[in-house]
Parts: C-alpha cells; structure tokens; sequence
C-alpha cells in the first residue's frame, strides 16, 4: 500500500510557496510591466535611466525579490509541471538539480546586473 | 487450487458481513465473487433497514409484525433471530461508520415503512444499501480479507452420497472471468452462499443483471432442498420504462397513489383503508394491477406516484436520490410531477433452505441473505426487512462456519422423518431433459454431484473442477446452435406473462411448458465468443441454466400451492387456507427428476406462539 | 473523426499471423478459427439488414464501438463497430449495447450490472466524455454515438478496461472508518450532527467507477497520483466527525504526501464527469487547506 | 505509467476538442507559464549586458555603451515589438488565470469557475488591444 505514496517529501510547502509568490508577483509584476512600457517607454531606455532608478535602494531590494520570486516561481512551476508527467527517480533528480542550478546562475546573474546599475560591485 | 478455511461465494451485503464474522472467529476467509464487492447489488437498496432501537418499540413488536406480514409462513425461530439480532446488528455498522441520517440530537434516524407498526426503518437518505455496502467493503478493505473478484462460481464440490443430508460440500469451482482460468476452491471448514437475488427470472425486475440467482440453482442442483419459491415479491413502485426501483420511503414519507381519474385508490376503493399507501407491498401491487385492469390506469399501463406536496426541503433531504432515478431514468422532475409506478419483480422470499444458523442440510454448506429461505419472509417480506437479514444471519452464517458454537438450531433442514409428499399434475415433465441420463448430457447440461463420495476433499473439489472444465469445453466448442439470449428472453417473458402478480392455473402451465421448450433449446446451447479473455457469452451462458431451473421452481410452487397467501394470489383460489397450507413448499432437485413435499410452518417463538390472524391493513 | 483508427467492417480480412499472447492449444485454436468464420458471416448478414433497415427507417441509432481482444484474430488490431440498433423512447447507451450484443455479435462485451447508476460498473468514453452507459440517454447524444473504453486503463477486451490500478488506489488512503473510540454499549451510536453528515454527504455517494480518474490529465500522466476519487474517499473520513483528531491527523499526512492532494491541478475535469455530482475539486482544495493550516501549527 | 494498450492515435490525440473550460485553462497557464520562465531567463541575459556596459561612464553619457545600443536596436524591431505584444498577451492571461486559480484554492467561486476561465480570456484579449499603440510606439 505505502508504495503508491512511498515518497515521503511532503509536497504541501513548495505548493503553498507557489501560491504566496504568485500572489506578490501579481503586484509586482504589473508595477514593472507598467513602469517600463507605460510610464518609460521600451524603446527610450538607457543604461543612465535604469541605473536612476536603480541607486534607490528600494527600487533595489524590490528588483531582487522580484527576480527572486519570479524563479523560484517559475523554475517550481516548471518542476511541478514535469512531477505531474510521472518524472521520477534518477531522471526527476537529475532536473531538480538543473534547475536548481539554472536558478542560481538567474539570480547571481541578475543580481550582478543590479549591482552595474547600482554601481555596486559586479564580483 | 486455492484453499481457505471458509469461502464466501458473492459479496454483497450478506456475504461481506459473513467474511468479516468468519475472519472475527479466527478464520482463513476468502470470498469469491462475480462482481467487484462494491457493484453488488445490495448497493442499489434504498429505503431502509428495521431495527428496534427506541423507546416504545421492541424486538417482540417487529417479529410480530414481520410474523403478520409474512402471512404467517415465517418460522418463529428465525423471525425472532431477526429481530432480536437487529439492533445490535445496526449499531455495529454505525460504529463501522455508516453514514445514516440523524436526528437533531445527532441519533440515527428511523423512517415509517409499509406493514410496520412503528417507525424503526433506519436509514440513510435513499441510498441504505449503498452505504451498508460501501461500509462493509471498507471493514473488509480494513482487516486485508482476500476477494477473488470477476470469479464466477459455477459450481460446487460437494460428495454424492444418495441423501442429500449425507453429503459435504468441500469447496467450489470458479472461473476467472478475466482469464477464463478455472479453478478449484477448497474450503477447509465451509462454503457460505451469498449470491443475492434471482430477478433476472421475470422481464422487469428491479434486481441487476447480474440477479441470476446462480447459488440457489447451484445449492438446488446439489441437492439442498429449495423452500417457498413460488413467493416472489412485487414491488409496487418500480418505473415503467426500465424496473428501477422508486424505494417505498417515498410513500413511507407521505407519498401518495394517485390513478388516472386522481383518485387516491388506496383508500378509495378499500384495498388498505387503514394503512392505505403503507400497507404491505403484496397488497399495493394487486391494487395497483387491479386499477390498471379495471381501466383506471394511465397509458393502460401504470399508476402515479405523488410527493411533491412533501415540499422540496424535506424531498431533497430525505429522498435526493429518487429525484435523480425519476430524472434520469424517466425523465421525470418529482418536485414538478407525479412519478408513473407499476409492479415489478422485486425480491424472493424463497430459497435455499437453511436453519437459523445459516446451515443447510448439506454439511459445511451454509447460504445467508437473499438466496437464502430459513424463513423470515415466509410468504412476503416487509420493506426493510431484507438488510437485517443481510447482516444478522450473514454474521451467524459466518461465525458458525468458522466454528463458533451458536446452539442447535431450532429450525430442522432436510428431510428427515416423516415429511408429506406433494403431487402435482403437470403438463410436461419438469427437470432435466433426459434425467441422470447420458453421461454427456449431464456434462454439458452440468450440475450433478461429483461421482463417488469416496477420496478427501481435495479430490472431490478436482474432480468437480474436471467436470466443470468439460462442460465450458464442450460449450465453448459447438459452432453453432441457439444463443441462450434468445432462450433467456423466452422465459422472461413467459414468466412475467403467466407467473406475475395474478397467477391462473392456466397460465402456470403454460410457462411450466414454455420452460419445457426452452430446456429442450437449452440442449443445443452454443458459445459464439471464442476467446478465453471476459468472455461474458459464455459467463451469461452458464446464468441461462440457472434462470430456467429457478423459473421452474417457482412455476412449480406457484401451481401446488392453491390458496392466496402473501405475496402469491391464484385465481382459482382467493383465501387463505391455513387448515392446509400452513406449509412451505420444499423441492428437492433429486438428480434431475424434481420432487416436491412440505413441511410445517413454526409458528411457535421463544415465549409466545404467533396466531394466524386475518392480514388486513 | 479524423484521428480514428480505420474502420474495418468484417473480421476475416485481418491478417493471419494470430501472436497470442498466450500459447493455446490447438484444439483452440481451431476452435476460435472456425467460430470466426462461421460467426462473420452471420453478423455480415446481421449487419447487413440492420444498415439496410437503418436507411428506410430513422428509429435507429448509428453507434460505433471500440472492439480488442488480445487473443482473437481480427480483433488483436483495435478497431470500430457498426450497430444500428431499433431506438424505443428512453433508451440509454447500456440498453443499445446490450441490444447489440444479444442481436448482432454476442461477444461485444462491457461490465454492467444494476441499470441504475448504483453499481459503477459501465463508466465508457461515450461521445468524448466520460460517462455512465446505463444513465446516459441516447437521445442526448449526437450521432454517430462512439463508444470507447475509458482513456487512460489498459484495455483488456472491447470495452473492458483493467480496474486494479484505481482500486490499488482507492484502498491506498486506507478507506475505513476508524473511530479513536466507541461508546460503551454495545446499543450505544456514535453521534453525529446533521451537518456534519451534511458535509460528507456528498463524499459518500462514490460508487468507483473511476470515470474522475480517466478524466484526469494528471492521473493520465502519474499512475502515482492518487486521483480523484480516492482523494474524496479519504476527504469523506477526515471530515467525519465521529473519527477524533489523530486519526485525522494520520488522513492528513496521507494525503499530504507528494502524490496526494498536491498533484491536483484544479482541471474540473474530474468534478464535470462524476455520475454522482460530487464536488471533488472542492474536497480536493478543501484538504489542500486543511492540510497547509495543518501544518502551519508546527511552524 | 500504466502500460496502456495503445489504441493509436485514438486515445490521446484529438482529446482537445472534447476538453472543457478547466482543462483549457489548465493547458494555457501550462503553456503561458513556460513562455514566461523563457522570457525571464532570456530577459536576464539581456539586461546582464549592462555589466559589461557598467564603468563606461563616457560611453553611457553618450547613449552609445553596450547596454544602451542593444537595447535600442532591438527595440527599433518590428518583430521585438510584436513579441512584445505577445510577452503581454501571455503575462496578462497567467496573471489573471493565476488570480482565477488562488482563487480557486481558497475554494472561491468553484461554481463558476469555467465562466471565470472564460473571464480572463476575454479580459486578456481587451487588455492586449489596448495597449497594442502603446507597445508599438515609435517603432515606424
Ligand atoms: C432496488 C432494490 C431496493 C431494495 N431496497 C431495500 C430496502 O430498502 N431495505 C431492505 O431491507 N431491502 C431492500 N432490498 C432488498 C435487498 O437489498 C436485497 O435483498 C439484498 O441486498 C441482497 O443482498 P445479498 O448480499 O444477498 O446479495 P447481493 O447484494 O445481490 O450480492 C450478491 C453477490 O453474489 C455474487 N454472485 C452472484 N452469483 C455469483 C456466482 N455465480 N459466482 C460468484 N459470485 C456470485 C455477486 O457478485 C454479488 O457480489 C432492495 C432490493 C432492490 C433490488
Ligand atoms: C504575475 C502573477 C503571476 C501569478 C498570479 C501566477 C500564478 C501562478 C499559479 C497560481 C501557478 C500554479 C498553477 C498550479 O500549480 O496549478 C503558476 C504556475 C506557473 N507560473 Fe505563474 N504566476 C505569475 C507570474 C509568473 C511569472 C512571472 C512566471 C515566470 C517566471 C511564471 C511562471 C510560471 C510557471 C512556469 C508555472 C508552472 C506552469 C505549469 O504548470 O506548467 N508565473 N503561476
Ligand atoms: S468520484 Fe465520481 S467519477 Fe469518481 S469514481 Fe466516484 S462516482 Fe465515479
Ligand atoms: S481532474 Fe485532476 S487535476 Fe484535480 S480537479 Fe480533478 S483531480
Ligand atoms: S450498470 Fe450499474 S452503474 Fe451503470
């Protein structure tokens, strides 16, 4: 019997998360679509008007916890989608750690990006 | 070969409940079932179950009306086993978490039901049965009992000795249905019978296709004798178009018999004047015919079931499901319109005949439930009267074949003393078509015991396997010949032409003829599906045998017994004869060659003796 | 349809190189061959009559039904079936069904019992959909009604598919009421308010047909999911109650495992199809709550 | 997964035209999520360009460092701005779906939630229509 629910990771916490980071993304994310295609047009950017907006370390920490959310979000999504196929054993823990890794690769990478706005270190 | 202790053959409600006694007992239970537990038929039992739970009422009051409902044909022994049984029977179930409806004091509910004289049908919404059955399977799910399911049972392993009273049963033969495997099942300590229900004898019936009655054909053709097989319960509110059943609950809630000139007939034309719609089941159906007959019918052919005047709230609280029924099976809104009802088969109060212990007279055979005749129903069964049954003797059925001690049992199957024989002028001769005739006939024909009595249980099970393979064999292997669809639907219909509600000594013997015929087309049988895989050509096949021995049976009954009694009305007779026939009808197969006798009706109880009354409601 | 398999009207034309799936005997196999011959004529001839009838008379009903049996020659190929069968005023698709088969080809086979949506054997893919042949009427039906197995199950013949995996599922959330403790008389009942048997009320009327399930991209993708409806089995425990905390507990921790409640998608797919009408999104997300605020307290 | 026996292109293929609004709207928070998880990595390798472009103070006064020009010239594209367009359509359907689905989780509006569904696709579409002048602004 325990074999068909044999694993024993509770699903129930990464399912939650993706609910609290799609709530905050709601907001976020319609902030940022609105700033940069609404208020800033696409085509007047430049590196002096996103590193304006950047040096306010508020504007900041909201980019990171947006980038941050974002991933975790969308990379869980992702993950989930491939769990529901029936991915499992060495494969379904091979593309957890891909994942994993592309994430952090995103969040460093755009981490450093802030920083070059912020003119904060880029490592 | 698989070997347990105690085999359980079918799982509906009675067989269930049996498993989970045996197993209690210490047991190695194992049931073996044609269908999947939960698509047992007891699921589609809706109105009820009687229990005497409150204050005010008493065991002794729901025997004494069961007594009176059966028309004095009930045996005190089990009727009072019954009723006494059934409280603590009920609350067991609710301790195994049914989901019965409440009162506001958070108590289970109990309902008026026909024939009761106080309102102890428990229930849950419409739907009893399928909580009882879903519950049960879930305690049987619970304590890790094996089913063999899909295995159709088509025979048992039982020794030859020349009395029936000699004889064992050692166990059964069964065949995967999926596989088409057959295969022995050798039961160490009993065989408990508890295939259900034989509607599928009459055209319109509100039993499952799967109601063929295989284990009373099968007990029968084993030598156990069968008992009060021409009482066959009619129910007064089936739908027209398809048999489902509009569960009495609906008149028990206030439901109103309406015909087509919106008389309330019942009291109208003083066929229950005190009772009206809740008098007993056999006595709404004739007035429902009698309507119909007289002209008073709607479409010639049914009556109107009323409710709405129920108000919507307390329908859909109580009766939910007889919306949906009425809805999708005839298309019918019960909260806008009358409901159209006519009699249709519904129960057989007689069966393969068995002590209060579920006991026959065959030594490790026991039968519980609707195949089953120990007699509570005697010649008619009270509405919620049956799922007591059920698990009061299907439990004893079980603990007794697991080897509990219960006491000798009052009720004495077989024939032993002296018993009354009965003569009976037929047109045709009833039974085998060349009676323990040719070797090859009985073969393809089935059904006789094994050859010799000698050798251990496991060899009379694999001889019975070997005679069961030849038979498949040799069905399976003509290429051509009558397709028994056709000789099933013959009889159906002879049989609810001739031996239904109103029975005529002329139209018994012409279905006792139409049975004849079909035996006789029976012979050339042929399985067209030549694969081994679900071949339910063949699984129907094997049905059709029981269907024609069954339909006998009751013709037969139906013919010897001339009075109006219960459930059975001739017209040749219409009273009660108690000097005569306070006697079931008992027919003992006789290796082909059927032989009726009787044998009396005990109407004495524990402290009280039930005396036959004038049955007026 | 255009993604149907090709129609092949008679049975004889399949090719001959029989690959059972099990060595027969070779009186078996003779058997089957001459019944195959003998039987395709006559159905030829049955169905002949009934096409033909078909066209003079609009009473009829065109179905064409998924045939396979894995060891008859002709039939190892899945393939449809034409049946025109006599409309009468009622008629559902179990009652065409069963009039095909005692008419036309007696080896049609389909479960069927109770004829009154009780029993759950004859949940089908009718018409697309999931739905129960004996509470399905014909005359809500487009024509030609296509009947299937349920998607998703090993087909074992025609349109019997194999059951064993969701009833292994089923019996996985441990499907049985198990009260902490029961009054002392043997007399005495538990009690229950009426609203809290209002509640699981719904939850009790599963009569496994699996027809939720098959209808479940995610339980199509995930044979370890447990699935609709034993999901609402156990929602049907944890919300009684009559059974006390730590058991309830115990339900929770089932269903919160990977492949329990999480799985599910809020697709509807599975509460559109149930014959029973039970709200099995609602229970689903019901416990998905339950099982996070569960949580939340050890937080 | 269960050893199905193949019925061909019966069993699955085709499905989609029996599908019911939950479904669909399952298909297309699937899809849209994807497309968006795309787009955010591609966004990042984009932007990640200002790194290089960071400490060019000279060039990034004159408009003309790394950064800056990649941007412009992509955003001088007709085709960037239709996928733009098409990056707006996607986001907004998952946003509002999404908000559909939390919904649904809070055991909100089960009820109706194929008209929900039907909701989102609908307000999507004006949303995506009117936005259409702002998005291509400058590009002709
Ligand atoms: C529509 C309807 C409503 C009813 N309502 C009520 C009610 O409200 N109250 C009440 O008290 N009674 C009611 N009854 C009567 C009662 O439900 C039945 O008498 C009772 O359920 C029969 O139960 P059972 O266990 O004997 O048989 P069933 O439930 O019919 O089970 C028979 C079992 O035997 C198996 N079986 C049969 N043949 C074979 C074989 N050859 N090999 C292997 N297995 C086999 C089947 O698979 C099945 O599992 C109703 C009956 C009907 C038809
Ligand atoms: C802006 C508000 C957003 C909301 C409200 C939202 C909402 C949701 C929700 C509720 C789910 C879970 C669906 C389920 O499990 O049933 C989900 C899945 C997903 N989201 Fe979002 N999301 C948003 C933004 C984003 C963004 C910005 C991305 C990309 C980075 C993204 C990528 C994904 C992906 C890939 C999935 C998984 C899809 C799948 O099931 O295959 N979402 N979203
Ligand atoms: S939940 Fe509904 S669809 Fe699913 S098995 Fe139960 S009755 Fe069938
Ligand atoms: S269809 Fe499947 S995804 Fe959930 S809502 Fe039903 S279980
Ligand atoms: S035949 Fe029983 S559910 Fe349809």
């Amino acid at each position: 019997m325990a074999e068909r629910y044999s694993s024993f990771e509770k699903g129930g916490r990464r399912w939650l998360w993706q609910r609290i980071t799609a709530a905050f993304l709601v907001v976020v994310l319609a902030f940022h679509f609105f700033l940069l295609h609404f208020v800033n047009h696409a085509d007047e950017v430049s590196f002096l008007a996103s590193s304006a907006r950047m040096t306010d370390l508020t504007y900041y920490s909201l980019m990171v916890l947006f980038l941050i959310t974002a991933t975790f979000h969308g990379v869980n999504g992702v993950y989930n989608a491939l769990e529901n196929q029936g991915l499992s054993g060495t494969k379904k823990r091979v593309v957890k750690y891909t994942l994993i890794a592309a994430s952090v690769v995103l969040v460093v990478q755009g981490i450093r990006t802030a920083n070059a706005w912020a003119g904060l270190p880029t490592f | 070969m698989y070997e347990h202790d105690v085999i359980v053959v079918g799982a509906g409600g009675a067989g269930l409940r049996a498993a989970i006694a045996a197993q209690e007992e210490g047991a190695d239970v194992a049931i073996v079932s044609k269908l999947h537990p939960v698509r047992s038929h007891t699921g589609a039992a809706e109105g009820g179950i009687n229990a005497a739970l409150r204050e005010g009422d008493s065991w002794e009051d729901h025997a004494y009306d069961t007594m009176k409902g059966s028309d004095y044909l009930g045996d005190a022994p089990a009727i009072e086993t019954l009723c006494k049984d059934s409280p603590k029977e009920v609350i067991q179930l609710e301790h195994w978490g049914m989901a019965f409806s409440r009162e506001d004091d958070g108590r289970v509910s109990q309902r008026p039901f026909g024939g009761l004289s106080f309102p102890r049908t428990t229930y849950a919404g419409a739907e009893t049965g399928h909580q009882l059955l879903h519950t049960m399977y879930e305690q049987l799910v619970k304590r890790g009992i094996t089913v063999y399911d899909e295995w159709y049972v088509s025979d048992l392993a039982v020794t030859d000795e020349e009395r029936p009273e000699d004889r064992t049963c050692h166990g059964v033969v069964a065949y995967d249905i999926q596989s088409g495997e057959l295969s022995g099942f050798r039961a160490k300590e009993g065989v408990i019978l508890a295939t259900g229900g034989l509607g599928q004898v009459f055209e319109h019936t509100t039993n499952a296709v799967a109601n063929t009655g295989d284990g009373v054909a099968m007990a029968y053709r084993a030598g156990v004798p069968i008992e009060d097989m021409e009482f066959i319960q009619f129910h007064p509110t089936s739908l027209p178009s398809t048999g489902v059943l509009i569960s009495e609950g609906v008149r028990g809630e206030g439901g109103i018999l309406y015909n087509a000139e919106g008389e309330r007939f019942m009291y109208e034309y003083g066929y229950a004047s005190n009772d009206g719609e809740l008098a007993s089941r056999d006595v709404v159906a004739r007035a429902e015919l009698n309507e119909v007959g007289e002209g008073r019918g709607i479409d010639d052919e049914y009556v109107h079931l009323d409710m709405r005047h129920l108000g919507e709230e307390r329908i859909t609280d109580r009766l939910e499901n007889i919306l949906h029924l009425a809805k999708d099976f005839e298309g019918v809104d019960g909260l806008e319109e009358p409901m159209p009802v006519k009699p249709g088969q519904h129960y057989a109060m007689g069966g393969i005949e068995t002590d209060e212990n579920g006991e026959t007279c065959v030594g490790g055979l026991y039968a519980a439930g609707e195949c089953a005749c120990a007699s509570v129903h005697g010649s008619n069964r009270l509405g919620g009267n049956a799922l007591p049954e059920l698990i009061v003797f299907g439990k004893r059925a079980g603990a007794h074949a697991a080897g509990k001690d219960l006491g000798t049992a009052e009720i004495e199957t077989g024939q032993r003393g002296d018993y009354e024989l009965g003569e009976l002028d037929t047109p045709v001769q009833p039974g085998e078509v060349e009676p323990a005739g040719g070797e090859g006939d009985a073969v393809a024909d089935g059904g006789v015991a094994a050859e010799t009595g000698s050798g251990d249980g496991h060899d009379i099970v694999e001889r019975a396997v070997v005679r069961e393979r030849e038979r498949v064999q040799s069905l399976m292997e003509k290429d051509d010949g009558v397709q028994h669809a056709e000789i099933r639907s013959d009889v159906q219909d002879s049989m609810t032409e001739h031996v239904n509600v109103f029975r005529e000594e002329d139209g018994l013997k012409q279905a006792l003829e139409d049975i004849a015929e079909a035996r006789e087309r029976y012979q050339d049988v042929f399985v067209k599906d030549p694969s081994r895989t679900f071949n339910t050509d063949l699984i129907q096949t094997l049905e059709t045998r029981n269907i024609l021995d069954l339909a006998e049976a009751i013709t037969l009954g139906a013919l010897a017994r001339d009075e109006f009694r219960g459930a059975h009305w001739r017209a040749e007779h219409q009273e009660r004869r108690d000097e005569e026939w306070l006697k079931h009808t008992m027919l003992s197969w006789n290796d082909g060659t059927p032989e009726l006798w009787y044998k009396p009706v005990l109407l004495e109880g524990e402290d009280k003796e039930y005396e036959p009354k004038i049955r007026s409601y | 349809m255009s993604t149907q398999v090709p129609e092949t009207e008679t049975e004889t034309e399949a090719e001959t190189d029989v690959e059972h799936s099990e060595p027969l005997a070779p009186a078996q196999e003779e058997r089957m061959r001459k019944k195959a011959e003998a039987r395709a004529d006559r159905e030829e001839r049955a169905r002949r009559e009934a096409a033909e009838r078909a066209d003079d008379d609009e009473d009829t009903y065109h179905l064409k039904v998924f045939r396979f049996d894995p060891e008859v020659e002709g039939k190892q190929e899945p393939r449809f079936d034409d049946f025109h069968v006599p409309y009468e005023k009622g008629m559902t698709v179990l009652d065409a069904l069963i009039y095909a088969r005692d008419t036309f080809d007696s080896s049609l086979t389909f479960r069927h019992s109770c004829r009154q949506a009780i029993c759950g054997s004859d949940a089908l893919f009718i018409n697309g959909r999931q739905r129960l042949g004996c509470k399905t009427q014909l005359s809500d039906l487009d024509q030609p009604v296509r009947v299937e197995p349920l998607p998703h199950a090993d087909v074992e013949k025609d349109l019997v598919v194999d059951m064993d995996h969701f009833y292994d599922q089923m019996e996985a959330v441990e499907p049985y009421f198990d009260a902490d403790e029961l009054p002392d008389g043997e007399l005495e009942e538990q009690r229950q308010t009426r609203e809290n048997r209002e509640k699981v009320k719904m939850s009790t009327r599963c009569i496994w047909c699996g027809a939720c399930m098959s209808s479940c991209n995610i339980a199509a993708g995930n044979n370890e999911y447990l699935g609709p409806a034993a999901i609402n089995k156990a929602y049907r425990f944890a919300m009684d109650e009559r059974e006390g905390e730590d058991r309830k507990q115990h339900r929770l921790n089932i269903l919160e495992q990977e492949n329990g409640v999480w799985r599910c998608q809020t697709q509807f797919s599975c509460t559109e199809v149930c014959p029973k009408d039970i709200p099995l999104t609602e229970h689903i997300q019901e416990l998905k709550r339950e099982a996070v605020k569960n949580n939340l307290k050890f937080w | 997964m269960s050893q199905s026996y193949d019925r061909g292109l019966v069993e699955d293929f085709g499905r989609w035209r029996e599908f019911s609004a939950g479904m669909w709207a399952w298909v297309f928070h699937k899809f849209t999520g994807w497309v968006l998880v795309g787009y955010l990595f591609t966004h990042i390798a984009v932007l990640s360009t200002a790194i290089s472009a960071a400490g060019q103070t000279q060039a990034i006064a004159a408009e003309n460092d790394v950064y800056t020009t990649v941007i412009v010239a992509l955003e001088s594209l007709l085709v960037v701005r239709i996928l733009e367009v098409g990056l707006l359509a996607v986001a907004v359907f998952h946003i509002l779906n999404g908000c559909r689905l939390l919904l649904v989780d809070l055991g909100v509006g089960l009820e109706s939630q194929d008209k929900s569904f039907y909701a989102s696709l609908i307000l999507t579409g004006a949303i995506v229509v009117a936005s259409v002048p702002t998005f291509l602004a400058g590009v002709f």
